[in-house]
Parts: structure tokens; C-alpha cells; sequence
């Protein structure tokens, strides 16, 4: 039982993972499971109450049941005690303090990663403004390597996304150059198969592996298949460089998507197996979002946002080179309108970091959402200044498969120069030499590199 | 005024007939130009349109009975299209009423097909019936006995679980209306769940998606349904363990399975 | 008459300002004047209308009548033919692209200013996205002097505003000392006076005047009382560095606020004579907002972001040292919420910007508008990336007279930190000097600078 | 773990009291602690309620005749919150019923009091009364003809000019809720009218602000207002020509200045 008490107003909330849920700024996904905040004033006496907590209750109460969730045992046996020393006598309202103040800089929180709980992450965030969330994420880059180095500080990255709705090898490579073109793709290229097709991936692969053995480009493709499909492709030695999944915070939100940790795990060492890294073996791409395990029904009443910090716990064991929260990709059900989804997706980039993740996201909304591209200008830039790892390309932001709008390869061009951000080193240099920038990494006049031409020849 | 990227580039242009998505757009400095910057808002305005329209249900009903199929209209727990936005757990549970006639209707069925306008009223007006009509034709209605069509209005993926286990069918397949994308206000998909009941996971079901004319067409549809369809009674299952492996195999060798099945 | 069709359907618009309205991004002011867009495809479709039109219709069709409104006069009298020629041939829609182009830098911007006309900018802004709204505003710097440069490259200044409900001096004192000890201020110490006493007025010019000199502070003061109490107390010499007043896009909007552009220019050579600027002679501060027009009845049936582009017009001709958009600062019936809220603002400031203004910004909102601190710190990130000059700073971003939020002494902190940016460089060095920040810059830890002392003695 | 920026300096803490004004927070890193950062949610929640309050009018009517004052209930055609809220024209105007009750009153008045709850209710039930009080204590009955004072609801300042005409005021004087602040939430302004009608512009009031005891006090309220109605009546005017300069005088001088005009 918690309880705060406000001008003579007691406020009881008769569990954490209910004050985490009331203390969660406004949005639809925790309404729709009937656990939000019913007032403003229920929500600040919840963020009061939470603000007066010690860390350590959260290593004492689990929000989802020890016994019953992988994820949660997960967490709190891998739970780093020593790296935790520093934070240990704090409550979360002093964290936050402790994480906005001077002294602590891009070192301590980096040795501060294991010591932090996805639960311990998402109650800070709760006492944030977007500000915060900004400055303090900011202070902390994670960097991963695979073909290239991402998420270095004063760079930004963005995956190609040349989605089909018929998976066709050449409309996928169509998108593919112009992104290329547009100095897009050092995070990777990576394409959602409209098909559940093994056949259809095995050509998908070859195809993109294809275009970057080809071209000769520092990155790595991927396509974005259920894991088990990826599996069944490894042992038949398709070009897998990552293997992709989507991950939920809770043991029945993975098994709704028809997983769990140890099947990560094995497809992590079958990735390796394949040691197609060159400058590193972080082989791992997830995809995560708040409200799929609400979706699922796998959420143990616990609010949307606390549960996705969860499948950061899940993600961080498996050394990911790229992490992507894409944030309006479900629908108004679970976060509304841009406002929604601007305060979800800087939560997500912060607790994603602080847990040691390289964060990307995936700046979108649906049709049906209260949103539209002036939103996501927003949010993209705002993202960007907090030091977001990586975002979408998509051609011209519209995703002909996924159906739902992005960022384009235009938005990441822009951002770029709005905030002075340059790719990847390896990449950037690939572009400087292939001779689409010019010497201050500027994109030239359009002109097809000569290197580009065979490609084309065969397509 | 705008650098005209793409022109100089004729090699590329050839390429772009290969794909609806908006590529080689010319660019103005960092940013898209005014005409594709309008293009793209005038798209989502006509998206927004697409998530409010509604289906008209009537008009399916009366064209699936005129073919002679037997149909029944249900609907889900969702009053108005907000609620059906917002909660998606009504959408995916018949009203009461509908529950007791679609009970009446409770039978020893292979397979029940149902209709659900989704997200996009017009993916269904345009795709279910053609998609309907070329899989119950490649179906051996001698080993497949299938259930009423139900045509369900404010319906989620997860209805049919629910139409699924009141009709007492082994298989159910949904036929959905995607959410409208900006060039694609019209995809619909279709969702294959084995021993369908309330609480089944997406875990647990097959999907075919962007069914639409510029996507999968109509025959493919039918053929890779009929391919789940066999696999999964073959298998007793669906879900993350069946591949769609149906492009391996010819539709002629795909109907003789299924005949022999 | 002005049409277009889209798919069938044929938009007509039978003026150059309900073409204007109704490609305005949606807000309430403009629904409340009834002359919104009815729907998103409409708006759409006036947008297309609006893209093919060419720039110099603007010149030959007046939005307000120029028989009778002033405003309008000064517009297209002023307008300089010369500097148009550039883009004389171009439609809105092409002006949109030529703005974004790489080939039109801060000098192109700089000599189009006075060829532009405000109707010119507020039509070009309907068509940018927020990223287009940032992206070409930060090309375009606009730098003032009075006894320090305002507006540089690479930094952000703050006006201290130490409202008091009372004009109380001692309270007047406290906040802006609190203001200084956190590096705010170098735009201006600005009160707003709560009375309309001259006296009091008078009083409060002293006090600022003492608190600059005493503490030798490379900075000008303000009281923020109407343009008239303000010529008085110049007449009886008091300590005037800038000359306040709030204005608009019409006529009528100014003669509802008691002023014409006469008494301006009237105040401003009273200003110059008093020979206070040390480094320059910008002697005036100009506040602005969408909605002021449509609120005293005077606008013409035209948009209000259209008039406010208006009100540009006007500030321009006085070389004001400061313009401020107060964008949220009326309530809900003119800008809903913080979407509106956001998107006003930034058209305000690359409308101001590309019209030649010292552009600051007053991140705001009232308690009866759908918005919160959340999107103000969006707001100000989006605004300190697009290069505005100044924000405000409020002490803990209560107004505890005007009643209403806006940026905190800690935000302007903040955002310069995020951002890399500095303060006016003379204000830099000054608290260098004093021993406020450190040789990087960095505001130093709690301690009283010696030469505050004598100031709190007599407090 | 913050650096409490203010403790170590004594000499400014003293300065902390002479405002209501947020100073001296501490910060941690560059940001507000968390404290005071929730203290300002806090302040925010209830500020939002203050919008939502309504006036009491059936009291403060109440409170009114029972102090011996004729008073009259009118509305402004603003229905609901939501539209005096986004209609602000619907604020400044009264409806029907209203403005015929009133035209039934109307008569030769110097003065027309409004009270209006503009946009906090509870600056109104607080302070209305008093500071008219006060005014009408200073008023020298025998030359002010003061008519009925008006009780409105959902009413902006320009109501006043509406019910001044209505009247046949020379001089309306509108007490209002000014819009609530985070740390006051119940400010009230006097705006202040000579010859009101439908149309004046702000340019032609004059204003005093801030009315509550962290503020303008009653008593200096009354006195300024007194002041400014004397001069409207002597200059036969309001607006940006006539200065508040009652400080310059003191209170009695004001009165017998006011007993003579
Ligand atoms: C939204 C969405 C999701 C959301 C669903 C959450 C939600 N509450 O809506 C999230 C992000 C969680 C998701 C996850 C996955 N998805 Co998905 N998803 C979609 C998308 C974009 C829209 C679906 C839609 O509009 N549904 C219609 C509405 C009306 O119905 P609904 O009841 O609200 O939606 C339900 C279904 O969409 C279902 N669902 C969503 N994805 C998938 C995938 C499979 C295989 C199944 C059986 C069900 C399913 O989840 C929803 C809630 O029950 C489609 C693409 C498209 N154009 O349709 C892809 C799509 C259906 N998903 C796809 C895939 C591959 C996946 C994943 C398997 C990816 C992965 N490797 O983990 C996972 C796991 C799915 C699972 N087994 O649970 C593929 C399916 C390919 C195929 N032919 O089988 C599609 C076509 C996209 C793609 N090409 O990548 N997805
Ligand atoms: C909002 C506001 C404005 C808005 C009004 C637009 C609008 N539609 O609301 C804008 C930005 C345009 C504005 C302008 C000015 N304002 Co003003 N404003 C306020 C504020 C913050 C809130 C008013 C409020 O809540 N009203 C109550 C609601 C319920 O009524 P309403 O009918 O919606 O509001 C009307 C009045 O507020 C009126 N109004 C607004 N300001 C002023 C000023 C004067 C002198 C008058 C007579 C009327 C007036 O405009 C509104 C529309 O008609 C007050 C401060 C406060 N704490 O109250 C200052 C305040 C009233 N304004 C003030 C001043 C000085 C001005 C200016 C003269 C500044 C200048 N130098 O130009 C101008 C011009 C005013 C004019 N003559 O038209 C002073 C008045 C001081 C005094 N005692 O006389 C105040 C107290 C603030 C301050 N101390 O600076 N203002």
C-alpha cells in the first residue's frame, strides 16, 4: 500500500505496479486497460508518492510475478548489485535528480547500466518532463558494431525500409538505391516481408546481400522475418547478417508472439555462428512498442510504458546492434494523438539508453491516429538533439506495405543538417568515395555513382 | 527551383514502375518539394476518410445470399467507430445477441470464413468476395464442411476466435480490412486460426496480408489459403509453426492434396 | 475567384484570403472566425490553389483594403522591388522550394527581406511542414545591437521577467536576481508593470536602471507599460532604454490597442534622443500573438497567422531590438492546444525571421488551454533548433501576474546546454567576470558574485 | 544529490519573501529538482480545475440583496463552459431573456456595476464583494446614480458594454476573473468603461489587475477605481488617455475631489 496525501486529500494506491500505473502521464493504452490516473491530481499525488521511494523497493516487489514471468527473472537475477552501489540510498525522485545533475556524466551512467531495473528506468521516467528525458539521454550513446560503428555522439543513422506489398525483388531494390542515393542505410537495410514465405525471405536475403556485396557498402541487411523463419534460413546458410524479432516486457506478450528468451538466444548463437561481422558481433535487431502486451493480454495490469522498459531487460542480455521502439506503429488505442506519441517515444529512447540499449526509433503514426507529419517533424528532431541512434527511411515516409507513414529518407537528410549529424564514420566515408557528398559530407547533385551501374544493368 | 534529382538519372527511372512506394521524389535543398510535400498531404487526408467509412454491410449481405451462400450478419461489442478506435477488446467479442443466433447456428464445421470490416470498410467492399469465391471454389466441399459466412461489422482479428468456438468450427479465417495506408486505403487480410476459441494468441495464427490488386492477388490469396488451410488440418495447428510454404508447390499439386486430405 | 479540383471534386475560393484561411493548418481562431477549412481535403485543396499562384498576385491584391487600413499602405508602399526580383517569377509553391534550396543561403535571405511582403511569408509558411518552418528559419539570422548583440550564430538569450502583482521593488529585485544568478537576461530585464500608474512605472524604471548600472550589467531594461505612459515618462527623463508596446496586423487591431503607427515612429525618435545604447540604436520591443486582431473585431476576415505576419510589417520599419511572439499567451479560442500552440509558433518565428525580425518567442500557455509543460519543452527545443533569438525567463515558469506559463530561467539553462548555444557574447563575458560561470561557460555552483552585495544591503 | 543552489546564500533567502513569484528553486544539473518540479504539476492539476469552477450565483445574489443592494441575474449567450471558452464573442453578449430583463431597468445611471465571472469563479466569490463594497462606501451617493448591480454569468469584459448600453450607463465598471495563474487562482480585474457600448475597444477602458490580497488590495483597489471613475466623469473618458494616477493622490483629497464633481 502507498499513499500520499495532498492539502488534506489521501490519495492510496494498493500496489506498485498501481502507482506506476497511476503515476504514468495521460495516455489511452493505460485507460483502455482501465488502470490510469482518473484525474490530474490522482496523477501528481501518484508521482509524488513515487518520487518518495527508494530504488530499492524495486528489486524487493516484482510488478509481474517472479515465479510466473521469465522476464521478470530475467531482471532480477541478472540484477548487478555493484553496479547499482552508487543509486542504492536514492528514491527515484533523488535519481532523477542524480541523473540530471553535472556530475554525473556519460561514464557513470554507462557503469550504471546493469545496476538499473527496466522498472527502476521506467518509475524516473514517470517524474521527467520531455526535457529531462532529452538532457538526460543525451548524456549516454551506445555504440554497436557489426559492418560499422553506430551510434557514435554527433551522428545519425537510419535503416533503409524498401518494403513491397509483394515483396518484388526489384521494387524492393528500387527503394533500396533511392535511399542510397539520398545517403540513407548505415543502420541497415531492412525489409518486412509481406509474406510469411521461407522462399520468399531466402530471395529477399540473397537480393540485399547482393546490393551491398555489389556496391561494396560498410552496413548490414536484414529482413524482418519471425525469428523461426530466420532460424530455418540460417541452417540452410542464407545471407543472415541480423536476425530480427519483436519482443514484448512480459513471458506471455513474447509467447503471444510466439517466442521466448532461450528461442532468442539460440538464433543469437546460430547469427554468430555465421561470423559475418566484420568490425563487431552485436547480430541482434529487435523491434519493440508500448501496448503490444496489452494487446496480448499480457500485461498483469501493469501500464504500457513500464512493461516496454521490460523488454529492454529482454533485449539487453542479447547485445543488439540496433534497438527501434516504434512508437505509433499500433493505433489511437494505445497512444492517441502526437502528443501520445511524443511523450511515449521520448520515454522509450531514455529508458532504452539508460538500460544500455542502442536505441533507434521508428518516428510513426497510422491512419487512424490523431497525428500527422507535422507531429512527427516534431518528434524527430526532438529525438534527434537527445541522440537518437537511428530512425526509418522509407520513401517518401509512406510505407506501401506496412501501411502507416514514417520518417523518409528526405527527413533524415534534414535532420541531419538541421542538427549538423553525419552517418556512421564507415558509411560516410563509403558515401564520400562512391562520390554522392562532397568533401564536407554534403549531398551532391543527383548523379548516378559509376559503381551503381551493373546493378541497374541486371535489374 | 527545386534540385530535380531524379531526372538526370535515366538508368533509375526504369525502376520506378517497379514499385507503388513513393520513390525518386525530388528533393528542395533537405526536404521534399511543394507538389510531392501536397501530394502527401492530400493522401492522408483521403486516409482519414478511409478509417471513418463503414461498410455497407447490406449490400455484401445481399451479394454473398445471391450467390447462394449462406450468410449470417453479426456484431461485435463495439457501439460506434470510436469505441471500436479505442477499445479494442469489444471489437473483439460478439454483442449478445449475436452470440445467441450465431449459437443457433453451432455445428460440426471445418471451417467458417468470416468477413470483418476491420480497419478499412473498403478493402472488404472490393476484395472479400473475389478472395471468398476463388477459395471456397478451390476447396473439395466433399472433405470441407463450411460453416454460414459471417459477415461482422466493428470486427477485430480476434472476433473470429470468438465466431470460431460459438459455430463450433476446427479452422476459422478471417478476411479483415487492413488500416488504410496513404497508397493503399484498400488492403485487406486474412488470418487462419486452428481450433479457434477466445484467448488464442496471434502466436497461434497464420496471416496472409496485403491482399489488394496492387499486392497479393486474388489467386495467390486463394491458393497460399488453401495451402494453410490443408497444412494446418494436416498438422492440427497453426501459428509460428507453419511456414507458408505454398509457393513450393503447385496449385494443381495443392488441390490434389487437399482432395486426398 | 481562385479554384482547383482534386480527383472530381472542384474547391472554389472566392478571395485571395479565404484561399489564404483555408490553407491554413487547423486551429481554433480560425474557426472561431468562421473561416477554417471545413475539412482536411479542403484544406488540402486550397494549399494546391495556394502552390500555383504566383508571388506577385500578392502585390496586386490586398488582403485588407488599402484605402482603409495603414497597415496595408506601409506593406506596399514599402515593398522593395528590386529585392523581389529574385523570386518575382516564382509561385508560392516554387518560393517554398527556392527557400529550402542549398543554393539560397543567409545572404539570399538577407537581401530578400525587404522584397518580401508579410502576406508573402505567411503564404509560404502554409506550405512548409514544421521541419520546412525549421529548417529555413535557421538559415536566416537577424542580429540587433543596444548595449549588447542579440541574435548571433550559436546563441540563445532570455529576457528576465520579474513580474510582481504588486510591482512591488523588492520582489521586482529578487526575481531578477534570481534571473542573473542563473545567466538569464541578456535580451532584456523586462517588467511588466501590473498597474498603469506612470508613477509606479517610473519607479520600476529606476530600479532596473540601478540594478544594471550597479552591477555594470552589458544589458538593457524595460517596463513594459503602453507605448503612451512610456512617452511621458521620457519626457520626464526617466531611465528609458526600450520603448514596449504590443501591435498588430491591422488598423483597427493597433487602434484597439490605443496606438497607429504615427505614435510609434513618435516613441522611437523620443527613444533615439535619449541616447542610451551604447553599441546600437534598436530601441524597441514589440510583442505579438495570433488572435489579437480576430479578438477586437479588426481582422478582415483574414487568418490570424496572416495578420500576426502583418504586424511583422509593422515592427520592421522601427528596427526594433526585440519582437516576441506571445504565442499562447490568450487562451484555448485562438490556439486550442499545444499542437496549435507549437505550429503558430513556429510560422510566427520564420515568418518574423524572414521578414527581417529579431524574432524571440514566449513559449507559453494558459491554464484554460489544452497544453502543459511537455510541449513547451518540445516547443522550445523545436524553437532553439530553428535559431530564435530569445525566449523568457519566468521564474520557475509561473507568471504570478500574467497569470499564465511560460519558460523557466532553468529552461533557457537547459536548452543552451542541449543545444551547445551561449549567451550574448558581452553578457557571456560578463558572467565570466563576475565569476557566475566557468571558463567553459558552465553556470558554477551556488555562491554570491561579491558584486551583488551592496545591492542586497540596501534590499 | 541536487545542488541546492540557494542555501548557502543567506543574504538572498531575505528577498525570498517580497515575492509570490517561484525564485530560488534549486536546480539539479540544468533543470528544476524533482520536488519543485512536481510542486509545479501539482499547481497545474489544480489550476485546470479553477478553469471548471462555476460561480455560485444564487449566493453571491444572495449575499448582494442581503447587504440591501439591488442586483439583477443575467446571462451571457455563452451556454456552456466548452463555449464561453472557444466563443468569446458568445461572452460579450447577452442573451435574450437577459437583455430584456434589462432594457426593463434601464434609466439614467452614472454608474453600472457588472460582476462577471469571466474566467475564475473563485476570484468572484471572493473578492467581488468586498472590493464593491468598498467602491460603493467611497462613492459619493448624492452624485453617482448607481444602477442595479448586474450579476453575469459566463461573461468576458465586453459584456459590460452591452449591459452598460442596455442600461443607459455613462460608466460601466465590470468585475472580472482574470484567468488563473498556477499560484493564483483567483485574480480579479475591474475594467472600467466611459460611455459603454457594443463595439468599444480595450483602448477605450482602463484596467486595475491583480485583485486579491497577494495583490492589489481592496482598499487600494476602491481607491484607484474611485479615482478613475471620478476622472472618466471629469474628462468624460476611458482608455489610453486617462493614467491611473490616484497614487499621486491621497485618498481624501479623492473623496472630496469626488463629493464636489
Ligand atoms: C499492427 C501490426 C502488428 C502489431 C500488432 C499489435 C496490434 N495490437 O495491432 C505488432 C507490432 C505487435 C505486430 C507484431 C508482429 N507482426 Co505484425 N503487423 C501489423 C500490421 C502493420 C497491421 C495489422 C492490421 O492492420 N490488422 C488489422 C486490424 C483490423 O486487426 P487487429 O485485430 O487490430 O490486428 C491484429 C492482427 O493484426 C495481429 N497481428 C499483427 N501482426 C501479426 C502477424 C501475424 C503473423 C499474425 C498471425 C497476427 C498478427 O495483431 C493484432 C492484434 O491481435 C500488419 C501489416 C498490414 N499491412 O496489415 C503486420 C503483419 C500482419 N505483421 C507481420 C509480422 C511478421 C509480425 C511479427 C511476426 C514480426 C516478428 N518477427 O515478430 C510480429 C508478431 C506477430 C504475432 N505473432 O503476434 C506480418 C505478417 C506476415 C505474414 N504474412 O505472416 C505483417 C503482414 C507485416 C509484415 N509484412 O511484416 N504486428
Ligand atoms: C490576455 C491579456 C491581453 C491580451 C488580450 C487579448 C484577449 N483577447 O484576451 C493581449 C495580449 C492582446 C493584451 C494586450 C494588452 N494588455 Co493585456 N492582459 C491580458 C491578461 C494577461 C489577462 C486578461 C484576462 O484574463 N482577462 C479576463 C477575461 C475573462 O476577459 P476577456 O474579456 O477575455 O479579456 C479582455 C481583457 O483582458 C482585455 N484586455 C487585455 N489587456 C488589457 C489591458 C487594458 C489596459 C485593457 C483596458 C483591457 C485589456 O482584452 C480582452 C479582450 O477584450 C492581463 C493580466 C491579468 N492577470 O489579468 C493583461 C493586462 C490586463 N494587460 C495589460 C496591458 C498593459 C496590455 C497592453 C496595454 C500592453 C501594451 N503596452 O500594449 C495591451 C493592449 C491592451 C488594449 N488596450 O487593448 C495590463 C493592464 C495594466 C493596467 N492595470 O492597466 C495587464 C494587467 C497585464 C500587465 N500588467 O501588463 N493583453
Amino acid at each position: 500500500m502507498y499513499a500520499t496525501t495532498i492539502r488534506g486529500t489521501s490519495y492510496r494506491f494498493p500496489d506498485l505496479k498501481t502507482l506506476m500505473a497511476k503515476a504514468t502521464p495521460l495516455r489511452s493504452g493505460d485507460c483502455l486497460a482501465g488502470i490510469a490516473a482518473t484525474s490530474a491530481a490522482e496523477r501528481v499525488a501518484a508521482q509524488m508518492a513515487l518520487a518518495d521511494l527508494p530504488l530499492s523497493v524495486f528489486l524487493n516487489e516484482a510488478l509481474v510475478p517472479y515465479e510466473e514471468d521469465e522476464v521478470t527473472r530475467l531482471i532480477l537475477d541478472g540484477h548487478d548489485h555493484n553496479a547499482f552501489a552508487p543509486i542504492a540510498s536514492l528514491t527515484v525522485g533523488d535519481f532523477r535528480d542524480w541523473l540530471l545533475s553535472d556530475a554525473v556524466d556519460e561514464h557513470a551512467l554507462a557503469a550504471l547500466t546493469f545496476g538499473l531495473t527496466p522498472e527502476m528506468a521506467a518509475a524516473v521516467s514517470k517524474l521527467c518532463r520531455n526535457q529531462d528525458l532529452i538532457l538526460i539521454a543525451a548524456k549516454r550513446r551506445v555504440v554497436t558494431k557489426f559492418r560499422n560503428t553506430l551510434g557514435l555522439r554527433g551522428r545519425l543513422s537510419s535503416r533503409i525500409q524498401p518494403n513491397h506489398p509483394t515483396d518484388d525483388a526489384r521494387g524492393v531494390l528500387a527503394s533500396a538505391i533511392d535511399g542510397l542515393l539520398l545517403g540513407n542505410g548505415d543502420a541497415v537495410i531492412g525489409v518486412n516481408p509481406a509474406s510469411d514465405s521461407p522462399e520468399q525471405c531466402y530471395e529477399l536475403l540473397s537480393l540485399l546481400d547482393e546490393l551491398r556485396e555489389t556496391l561494396s557498402i560498410p552496413t548490414q541487411s536484414c529482413v524482418l522475418a519471425h525469428v523461426t523463419t530466420t532460424l530455418q534460413l540460417m541452417e540452410r546458410r542464407a545471407p543472415v547478417d541480423l536476425v530480427f524479432q519483436s519482443i514484448g516486457g512480459t513471458q506471455a506478450a513474447n509467447s503471444s508472439f510466439g517466442i521466448d528468451i532461450a528461442l532468442l538466444r539460440e538464433s543469437r548463437e546460430a547469427a554468430l555462428a555465421l561470423r559475418r561481422g566484420t568490425i563487431g558481433d552485436n547480430v541482434m535487431y529487435f523491434e519493440t512498442g508500448q501496448g503490444s502486451a496489452l494487446s496480448a493480454n499480457a500485461h498483469w495490469n501493469c501500464d504500457q510504458q513500464t512493461l516496454e522498459a521490460r523488454a529492454y531487460g529482454v533485449a539487453r542480455v542479447l547485445d543488439p546492434l540496433l534497438v527501434n521502439t516504434v512508437v505509433g506503429f499500433i493505433g489511437p488505442e494505445y497512444l492517441f494523438d502526437g502528443k501520445q506519441i511524443t511523450r511515449a517515444a521520448l520515454e522509450d529512447h531514455f529508458c532504452g539508453k539508460l538500460l544500455g540499449l542502442p536505441m533507434g526509433c521508428d518516428v510513426c503514426y497510422t491512419n487512424h491516429a490523431e497525428a500527422d507529419q507535422n507531429d512527427m517533424d516534431d518528434l524527430l528532431t526532438l529525438l534527434a538533439v537527445a541522440g537518437v541512434n537511428y530512425v526509418m527511411g522509407v520513401p517518401g515516409a509512406d510505407d506501401v506495405m506496412l501501411n502507416y507513414q514514417s520518417t523518409s529518407y528526405h527527413d533524415v537528410l534534414a535532420v541531419r543538417r538541421m542538427l549538423n549529424l553525419a552517418p556512421a564514420p564507415e558509411f560516410a566515408q563509403w558515401l564520400a568515395d562512391v562520390g554522392l557528398t562532397d568533401a564536407h559530407g554534403e549531398l551532391q547533385a543527383p548523379a548516378l555513382p559509376a559503381s551503381f551501374a551493373p546493378l541497374l544493368e541486371r535489374a | 527551383m527545386a534540385d530535380d534529382r531524379p531526372t538526370p538519372l535515366d538508368k533509375i527511372a526504369i525502376l520506378r514502375s517497379a514499385t507503388p512506394a513513393r520513390i525518386f521524389l525530388p528533393r528542395a535543398g533537405a526536404a521534399l518539394t511543394t507538389r510531392a510535400t501536397l501530394d502527401f498531404q492530400l493522401a492522408h487526408a483521403e486516409a482519414r476518410d478511409a478509417v471513418e467509412e463503414r461498410l455497407d454491410a447490406d449490400r455484401l449481405f445481399d451479394e454473398l445470399t445471391s450467390r447462394g451462400l449462406t450468410a449470417i450478419r453479426v456484431k461485435s461489442a463495439a457501439r460506434d467507430r470510436r469505441s471500436f478506435l479505442l477499445r479494442p477488446d469489444l471489437g473483439r467479442k460478439l454483442d449478445d445477441d449475436s452470440r445467441q443466433r450465431l449459437k443457433a447456428l453451432a455445428g460440426d464445421y471445418d471451417l467458417a470464413f468470416v468477413i470483418a470490416e476491420g480497419l478499412s470498410a473498403r478493402a472488404i467492399a472490393r476484395h472479400a468476395l473475389p478472395v471468398l469465391e476463388k477459395a471456397l471454389q478451390s476447396l473439395d466441399r466433399t472433405s470441407w464442411n463450411i460453416a454460414p459466412i459471417v459477415l461482422a461489422e466493428q470486427g477485430r482479428v480476434a472476433l473470429g476466435d470468438d465466431i470460431g468456438e460459438t459455430l463450433g468450427a476446427r479452422l476459422a479465417a478471417v478476411l479483415i480490412g487492413e488500416r488504410p495506408g496513404l497508397s493503399s486505403p484498400d488492403s485487406m487480410g486474412v488470418y487462419l486460426t486452428f481450433a479457434p476459441r477466445v484467448g488464442r494468441t496471434d502466436a497461434e495464427r497464420n496471416c496472409l496480408s496485403n491482399i489488394r490488386p496492387q499486392g497479393l492477388s486474388y489467386a495467390d490469396a486463394a491458393r497460399k489459403l488453401l495451402y494453410l488451410c490443408h497444412e494446418a488440418r494436416r498438422r492440427q495447428l497453426t501459428g509460428v509453426d507453419l511456414k507458408d510454404d505454398a509457393d513450393t508447390l503447385p496449385l494443381g499439386e495443392l488441390r490434389a492434396i487437399d482432395a486426398k486430405s
